[in-house]
């Protein structure tokens, strides 16, 4: 018999019948569906137990209280600890995402190590005797300050730096304020413990200075929209000077100077190095009441006397032959490079250690990788509006990679000292002092610190606990100096964000909603006749950056605002005024 | 097993949101987006692509400065306790009510991303996934366990974080109790705002902060009007704040920034 | 070469003229189908809507080309149920627009969701409150039956007629086609009428939210009659534009304006009911739902004007052209008047998709603009090629025009009286 | 979608979506397998022949469709009815019975064209002629013959074959024409001629007498009906662009085709044949 | 004769359709370890949450790590050769063997154990089967498109060991969670 192509159609529609008879068809139908909710690209959250770690905030000085939920070892979401005596359970944005930084893509992993050893020691060889090895250290008042304050004591010609503090010594204690004059800080916005702020503001009258309408502002009870530049002149018309020429009616100045004498006691909070505003303070008498004297956490007697604390107006220009920037705590006052270029001996070594490519790892020489929060185990000083004096430290809540260094070990080992165990001395030292109480954030419970053991007290500290110390009854109130004290990163903060990495997820606070000012974003008010999102540079004296503008009729014209990103810093930190040019 | 009488107590969720507390600082978004396993911006996502359950828009009176005065709204879905535009016109029941708590559950799994819900909702809570979902290496190790993660080309929004309504009634269970306890159940919006500007729990418990709070003449639903019976309930002593319930002006935009 | 497949006594151009012709849209064709690969394969993120412009040009197009493709239904209602013999004529000709219209509709849409695979359980899950499903279920009934309705005129073609088992078997179902007609309008009314319902009964969007009978909002009955209306409309269109392009008589001239007056008086009836629900809506519905009509109009560009020229310049303006007989009789005007009732039609489904979404709801939402982006609109090329190359072929090969082949003779027609023997 | 699938609930909504839903599907299904069911029928029962003549009269112009009697002249105008077959025609039969046709003998000469008389004529141009020993014979008419000329090839069919009137006797094809030609009786093909001998096929016809042919043209309707033919081939060669008519009573010549190389001959010939 | 063709593509479409097919459709692996629950009930005289336990926040710890199994067998206690090679391939080197689990619900499913046995009052069995006196592990099949393993997949009928079960597709949670009248959404089992 022969088949004919006829045979062979008559197979193939046979055949096809026969299967559509069959499961498979609809089977396929169903699988690739089901294919469809885990095809490739859809991860798998891992399972396991659920557990509790607590830990202290690194990001910024606040060093608030953290509760992570972790499946098995890592953490999968972070939350503030309900009870705690200064953050009071609260978080910031950046805050609640820390736990995603060890793997931001931008996070630095690797660095010359080696290289960056011989070249500094190298460097220290070379040294002349009117020049200095420093460590700049943004965050003082650690552990690892110390560290760094004693190797230094140890290397000839060390210099320790740090941001200027007029009003060293000094806190403020909101919770005593009845109403309190802000002159551009971010009050509610980042500035101290936002969980304290927020639990305080609950008694005091808030009064915003400020020439944008910041969150701050659109939340204070008085806005006053000063004209820009003439914030220190408000300043003085209230100290009892004339209101004329900064945008504000002068009655209604009067009437805020009225306040500020019989409402207290009250609290004037503004750019520390401005004389109005400690002439302010003075004069409603802040001091001792909302201004009060802080107590320093103890020290071990062995690391006395550390190298001085110096502010960088207090260094020569072209100094410094060798500079290591600890950047790894970030949150720290970032001080605009031409601040720092001056200082630098020619053909200085420049360290940054640093997670963040953002910062200082620009200009340095070298940028080392460090581990970055939660990774890092740090100590935390405590915050501008602790009253007393805090200890707590940032546990370890995950492995750091490979390939990391250490600032502190890195100084140590030049100056050949040992503080692999200076936490723990501190912690003994502190106990040692037997001044105050600890919050164990576990359990929530307060014991007074002459009630523990020390190892206790260590075990309490590295579950997230937190030592507070008891205020002084005879401390005399502060100075509040009045001294230029060089740069403070004062101007910008209408919108924060540090120098240091953010998690990725903050794109919901940026891109993904225009919430927040992005790192290139700067807002103009709509008669600059930008539209949202148009493509401009931002350029002042030093330079000019990319940016994108967002039109936001609550900056008044004439005004850029921009969010204070390390780079901004360095464009606008030692600029009179910046300008938008469309591209 | 028991029936559902004995165990389940129907409870209407609920939200009361103080607009004059909301500082806007966006721990809510963050803490929305950690929790429910919502990845970050995708290259070239722009706040009109994004994925954002929750979303502060900043609001403001409509004057100019220096007379501008704004606030911060957070918006998220507000669980329409009557003739729910999206669970209506959902063609393959991936939407629905959840009888026994009030939640408008999204179902990515059952969607197949027709976006009509989308645009059956006035309240633009609702977002696609317009790309596929993708975290930094090394990220994923940080996803909830309690939360699927969706793929690409469906829809998803706010449920209350009903992973954590699972997980409540889970360790009720194992306590051999039959219903959570209203503090085993809280949003992460609600647990994370700074300010405690976000109140969550049960309108039909008349005891509870919601319900009394939703009472209160400084309360008001955004485009109660439509009769949809909006659960989320905002608070605000200003007047034009309030204002910001009824339907937009003619002309007059009310400047949002970041609308 | 395809001259055998090609009927008898009908001029077709040469293959080469005829390639020509369908190269620039087979090109199109390809680029189109590109496109919307990348959008399949790359995801809908390669198109300009947004979480706020939820639907954008594709639903724009389905819309629209399903309300043209009603000449498909509406005819073969008249001519099979109605018995109006004269659609005989070009009943082929809008089987076949209706079989491009509802599966380019349907291609579309597979795009347009973002997980086609599962499109599936829209049957296996319906969701029978929702409007959609009622559509998604009577657009790929109709399209089946549309499908078995273009079989007969397949099969009719020369060479295949060869083959008694399909001689035979298109007799046989032509026999029965009125069957097919009589489910078909039936499935028609209601997925034209559920594709306003979509909107219709979006009681959060009150531009679009309307009142009506039972579960159907009033725009249910609206998309039906302005349907029905358009339909014979686009087919006295493409009639037309096929005599220009093929430079032949298709039809006899009383054809266009049979369906010429049809589409007039369910125009001006169409029109009527539209304006009656607008103003129950603007006065009523709306405020109501708290939304003052007037806000609606006071975005840019959407004025007042778009009611205006939807009302009156495409619909009242065609419905009165096409009404009157001495204008009827003009082919320019016949043939305008039904261009401008088709654009009318895209017209009001476009106020229906875009501006809906466009409009504020939120009083803190900004108004918002939308374009498509080029992978949307080569799709929606796509289909437009799509449409040309299966008409063009469909003309080519079978008859479409059954008038034609007499229609030439009578052309030719000697002026002398044929000469007629008287008995012996 | 199923009572079983999750999601299902027995209420009206589903009830009646449902209900509509799988009433179409059914409504469709069973028309579509009812007209494969007729046809396969209908091939069993070889009525592919009818059929086609039947769906080819009806594409016919109206023009062609007309009664014999209108050539006649006993109507002015009338279709036929019957597909040709006047068998089935009462009218016809009344006719007859009114003035049964005159006797004609000899034959009669049309444009030069000779028609026998003793032959029946067929509307497609075929002739029948009975034969003493009961067959008959078919064969083109004068007319068939000119459009025609020699074929380039004939399929005849197989001798046992059975024909039906109006069914498709036989093939020709001639350059680009290709027509079928209708048989005008029913029967079975006893032999087969060659063109050249002046006829095609030898049927036994299934009845005899003159019921049998009563369908087919003779006598006195032979002159009419070919005038009538001629004026058709006039409009057919027109309506293909020919420049030269008969108009002017000039006489087609054998193979009228060749005269016109550049026309559409295939369409001629359909339209006088009566494939459309 | 076309006939035979037909015929013969029919039986072709059938056969692939109901035999080759779903038998392609799994991919099938072996577990790493020839386990007997059986042994482990009968012999040591465990019960099932003896080693599938809850954790106290009623999250259930599912199959048991190599710890729990070392607790007892860090030396051979009988003298089979699985047991032989399970201790001299994991337990000795302290290598978790890769289970491979044949409940694994899809991602999107929240299943809680706790809710099912504390407050249902479920046996394992109304789910899992008689896998508890099973005296070998089957081998896991997962379907080769999807991705699920073949128990959550089919109704159950189809496997021999799960014979005389509920099951664990969806079909089965909602058929359970309707007679007893716990069905409320989608909610209810989906995260």
């Amino acid at each position: 018999m022969t088949t004919t192509r006829r045979d062979l159609f008559k197979f193939a529609g046979g055949a096809a019948v026969g299967a559509l008879l069959s499961p498979a068809p609809w089977r396929l139908i169903t699988d690739t569906a089901l294919w469809s909710e885990n095809w490739p690209g859809i991860p798998r959250p891992a399972r396991g137990e659920i557990s509790a770690k607590f830990t202290n905030c690194t990001l910024c000085p606040a060093g608030c209280a953290v509760k992570a939920r972790c499946v098995g070892a890592q953490p999968v979401s972070l939350a503030g600890v309900a009870g705690h005596p200064m953050s009071r359970g609260a978080l910031c944005p950046f805050g609640i995402a820390g736990h995603h930084l060890p793997y931001h893509p931008e996070r630095l992993r690797s660095g010359p190590v080696q290289r960056v050893a011989e070249e500094v020691a190298r460097a220290m060889a070379a040294r002349q005797t009117s020049e200095y090895v420093a460590v700049f250290d943004p965050r003082p008042g650690r552990t690892a300050s110390w560290t760094y304050r004693r190797a230094l004591h140890a290397i000839p010609g060390g210099l320790y730096i740090r941001p200027a503090a007029p009003w060293s010594g000094a806190a403020v204690n909101l919770d005593a304020a009845r109403i309190v004059v802000s002159f551009g800080m971010p009050l509610l916005d980042g500035w101290g413990t936002p969980g304290n702020v927020v639990a305080a503001r609950e008694h005091f009258r808030l009064i915003q200075v400020e020439a944008v309408e910041s969150r701050t502002a659109a939340m204070a009870d008085l806005w006053l929209p000063v004209r820009p530049g003439q914030e220190r002149a408000l300043a003085a018309a209230l100290a009892g000077g004339t209101a004329e020429g900064t945008g504000i009616a002068q009655e209604l100045v009067r009437q805020v100077a009225g306040e500020l004498a019989t409402n207290g006691p009250a609290l004037v909070l503004g750019p520390a190095d401005w004389p109005e505003i400690a002439e302010l303070n003075r004069q409603c008498g802040a001091a001792g009441r909302t201004i009060v004297a802080r107590r320093e956490t103890p020290v071990p007697e062995a690391w006395q006397p550390g190298a001085a604390e110096t502010g960088w107006s207090a260094v020569e220009d072209g100094s410094l032959r060798v500079l290591l920037i600890d950047e790894g705590a970030g949150g720290g006052d970032y001080v605009p490079w031409s601040t720092i270029e001056r200082k630098l001996a020619p053909g200085a070594a420049v360290v940054a250690f640093t997670g963040t490519p953002e910062g200082y790892a620009r200009h340095a020489n070298y940028a080392l990788p460090v581990a970055v929060y939660p990774e890092a185990v740090d100590d935390i000083p405590a915050a501008v509006d602790s009253p007393v004096a805090v200890f707590r430290l940032s546990a370890s809540l995950v492995a750091p990679p490979e390939g990391l260094v250490s600032a502190t070990d890195f100084v140590s080992h030049l100056a050949g000292i040992d503080a692999a165990a200076a936490l723990r001395e501190r912690a003994d030292a502190i106990c040692a002092a037997g001044r105050g109480r600890v919050f164990q954030t576990a359990s929530g419970a307060v014991t007074a610190l002459k009630e523990m053991k020390p190892d206790d007290f260590w075990k309490a500290l590295s579950e997230g606990g937190c030592w507070l110390d008891e205020p002084d009854p005879k401390a005399p109130p502060p100075e509040l100096s009045t001294g230029a004290a060089g740069f403070t990163a004062s101007f910008a903060i209408a919108e924060t964000r540090g120098a240091g990495l953010v998690s990725p997820l903050l794109s919901k606070l940026h891109e993904e909603s225009h919430l927040r000012l992005g790192k290139h974003e700067v807002a103009l008010h709509p008669s600059s006749g930008f539209r949202d999102g148009d493509r401009a540079a931002l350029e002042t004296g030093c330079g000019r950056i990319l940016v994108v503008v967002r039109r936001d009729s609550s900056v008044p014209p004439g005004v850029v605002q921009a969010a204070a990103g390390a780079d901004l810093i360095d464009l606008c930190g030692a600029a009179e005024s910046a300008r938008v040019v469309r591209l | 097993m028991t029936s559902k009488k004995e165990t389940i107590r129907p409870a209407r969720y609920g939200m009361t949101i103080d607009v004059d507390r909301c500082n806007g600082c966006g721990a809510c978004m963050v803490a929305c987006a950690v929790e429910n396993n919502v990845p970050p911006a995708h290259a070239g996502a722009n706040d009109r692509k994004g994925l954002t359950w929750i979303r502060v828009y900043k609001v403001d009176n409509g004057q100019d400065y220096p007379g501008k005065r704004s606030a911060f709204v957070p918006v998220l879905c507000q669980q329409c306790g009557s003739e729910t535009p999206c669970a209506h016109v959902c063609p393959q029941q991936a939407v629905d009510v959840d009888p026994a708590t009030g939640v408008v559950g999204q179902m990515p799994e059952r969607c197949l991303g027709c976006r009509y819900c989308m645009a059956a909702c006035p309240y633009h809570a609702r977002y696609f996934n317009w790309w596929d979902p993708a975290w930094p290496k090394g990220m994923e190790k940080t996803l909830n366990p309690d939360v699927a993660p969706r793929m690409r080309g469906v829809v998803e929004k706010c449920n209350f974080c009903y992973g954590r309504w699972h997980e409540a009634r889970q360790r009720a269970a194992a306590m051999g109790k039959p219903d959570t306890e209203p503090v085993d159940y809280v949003p992460a919006c609600v647990e994370a705002c700074p300010t405690g500007a976000i109140r969550f729990g049960d309108l039909n418990d008349a005891k509870s902060e919601v319900a009394r709070g939703a009472k209160e003449p400084r309360s008001f639903r955004l485009l109660e009007s439509l009769g949809t019976e909006p659960k989320i309930y905002y608070q605000s002593q200003r007047d034009w704040v309030r204002e910001i319930a009824s339907a937009p002006r003619p002309g007059a935009e009310k400047g949002n920034v970041n609308g | 070469m395809d001259k055998e497949f090609i009927a008898r006594g009908v001029q077709r151009c040469s293959s080469s003229r005829f390639l020509l012709w369908i190269a620039p849209w087979a090109l199109l064709l390809v680029f189109g189908l590109y496109s919307a690969g990348l959008c399949l394969v790359l995801g809908l993120n390669q198109t300009n809507m947004d979480n706020r412009f939820a639907f954008g040009l594709w639903i724009f197009l389905d819309l629209t080309v399903i309300a043209l493709g009603a000449g498909a239904f509406f005819t073969g209602f008249l001519l099979y149920i109605l018995k109006v013999k004269e659609l005989k004529a070009v009943i082929n000709s809008a089987v076949v627009i209706g079989l491009v219209c509802y599966s380019g509709a349907m291609g579309v849409l597979a795009v347009d969701v973002g997980q086609p695979l599962r499109a599936w359980f829209t049957f296996w899950y319906p969701n029978v409150h929702s409007m959609l499903t009622e559509v998604t279920f009577c657009i790929s009934c109709y399209l089946t039956v549309l499908a078995i309705e273009y079989l007969p005129i397949v099969l009719k073609n020369r060479r295949l007629r060869e083959v008694p088992s399909m001689l035979v078997f298109e007799h046989e179902l032509h026999k029965l086609i009125y069957v097919l007609a009589g489910v078909g309008t039936f499935l028609s009314f209601f997925h034209q009428g559920s594709l306003g319902g979509l909107y219709g009964v979006l009681r959060g969007r009150p531009f679009a939210f309307r009142e009506g009978l039972a579960v159907w909002p009033s725009t249910f009955f609206l998309f039906i009659l302005s349907a029905a209306a358009v339909g014979p409309s686009f087919v006295l269109l493409t009639t037309w534009l096929v005599e220009k392009i093929s430079r032949k008589k298709l039809v006899r001239p009383e054809v266009p304006r049979l369906l010429g007056r049809i589409s007039g008086l369910l125009l001006a009836v169409y029109v009527l009911a539209k304006t009656v629900d607008t103003l129950i809506w603007l006065n009523r519905t709306s405020p109501e739902r708290g939304f003052p009509a007037a806000q609606y109009y006071s975005w840019r560009p959407f004025g007042t004007w778009i009611l205006f020229a939807e009302i009156v310049v495409f619909g009242l303006v065609p419905a009165l052209m096409l009404l009157m007989p001495r204008l009827r009789a003009r082919t320019g005007w016949l043939v305008s008047a039904a261009a401008l009732a088709c654009c009318g039609v895209a017209l009001n489904r476009f106020v229906m998709t875009v501006q809906t979404l466009a409009v504020p709801t939120l009083s803190f939402d900004p108004f918002l603009s939308y374009f498509p982006s080029w992978q949307e609109v080569g799709t929606f090329l796509a289909v437009v090629a799509y449409g040309v190359l299966v008409y063009s072929f469909s003309f080519r090969y079978f008859r479409l025009f059954p008038q034609e082949r007499e229609l030439k003779l009578a052309e030719r027609q000697p002026e002398a009286e044929p000469v007629l023997a008287g008995r012996y | 979608m199923l009572p079983w699938n999750y999601g299902f609930e027995w209420n009206t909504g589903h009830i009646i979506f449902l209900g509509a839903f799988y009433t179409v599907l059914v409504v469709v299904a069973t028309t579509v397998i009812n007209a494969m069911w007729r046809s396969r029928g209908a091939l069993r029962q070889q009525k592919a022949d009818e059929i086609r003549w039947d769906s080819d009269f009806h594409d016919l112009p109206a023009s062609d469709q007309v009664c014999r009697h209108v050539l006649t002249g006993e109507f002015r105008s009338r279709q036929c009815p019957n597909a040709f077959d006047c068998r089935k025609c009462q009218t016809h039969a009344g006719l007859l019975a009114k003035f049964p046709p005159a006797r004609a003998a000899g034959e009669e000469e049309i444009f030069g064209m000779q028609f026998p008389l003793d032959r029946l004529y067929h509307r497609g141009h075929t002739w029948a002629h009975p034969e003493a020993d009961g067959t008959v014979t078919l064969g083109l008419d004068e007319l068939g013959q000119r459009l025609i000329g020699v074929p380039d090839a004939v399929d005849l069919p197989e001798p046992g074959v059975r024909l039906h009137v109006n069914g498709t006797a036989f093939r020709v094809r001639k350059r680009e024409a290709d027509v079928r030609v209708l048989s005008p009786v029913d029967g079975e093909v006893v032999a087969r001629g060659e063109g050249g001998a002046g006829w095609f096929l030898k049927v036994r016809p299934d009845a005899g007498g003159e019921p049998a042919f009563r369908h087919l043209l003779r006598g006195t309707e032979v002159r009419p009906w070919m005038l009538r033919e001629m004026e058709r081939l006039q409009l057919a060669l027109t309506a293909e662009g020919a420049t030269a008519t008969l108009a002017d009573g000039g006489v087609p010549v054998n193979d009228i085709g060749a005269s016109y190389p550049e026309m559409n001959w295939d369409a001629v010939c359909g339209e006088m044949f009566l494939e459309p | 004769m076309g006939k035979i063709w037909l015929v013969a593509g029919l039986a072709a479409g059938l056969g692939a359709g109901w035999v080759a097919f779903p038998y392609a459709i799994y991919q099938r692996r072996p577990q790493p370890v020839d386990f007997s629950h059986k042994v482990h009930a009968e012999k040591a005289g465990q019960k099932c949450e003896d080693c599938h336990s809850l954790r106290e926040d009623g999250s259930f710890a599912g199959i048991p790590g190599l710890d729990k199994c070392a607790g007892c067998h860090a030396a051979p206690m009988g003298t089979t050769v699985a047991e032989k090679n399970f201790i001299e391939q994991y337990v000795t080197p302290n290598r978790q063997p890769q289970w491979m689990d044949y409940a694994r619900q899809p991602e999107n499913v929240w299943f809680s154990h706790a809710t099912h046995v504390k407050l249902g009052g479920m046996k394992c069995e109304a789910c899992h089967g008689d896998m508890g006196s099973s005296d070998g592990l089957r081998v896991y099949q997962q379907d080769r498109i999807s991705g699920y393993s073949r128990d959550i997949f089919e109704r159950p009928a189809r496997l021999v060991s799960l014979r005389r079960t509920g099951g664990m597709k969806m079909d089965d949670c909602v058929d359970c969670h309707r007679r007893n009248a716990m069905e409320q959404s989608c909610l209810d089992c989906h995260k």
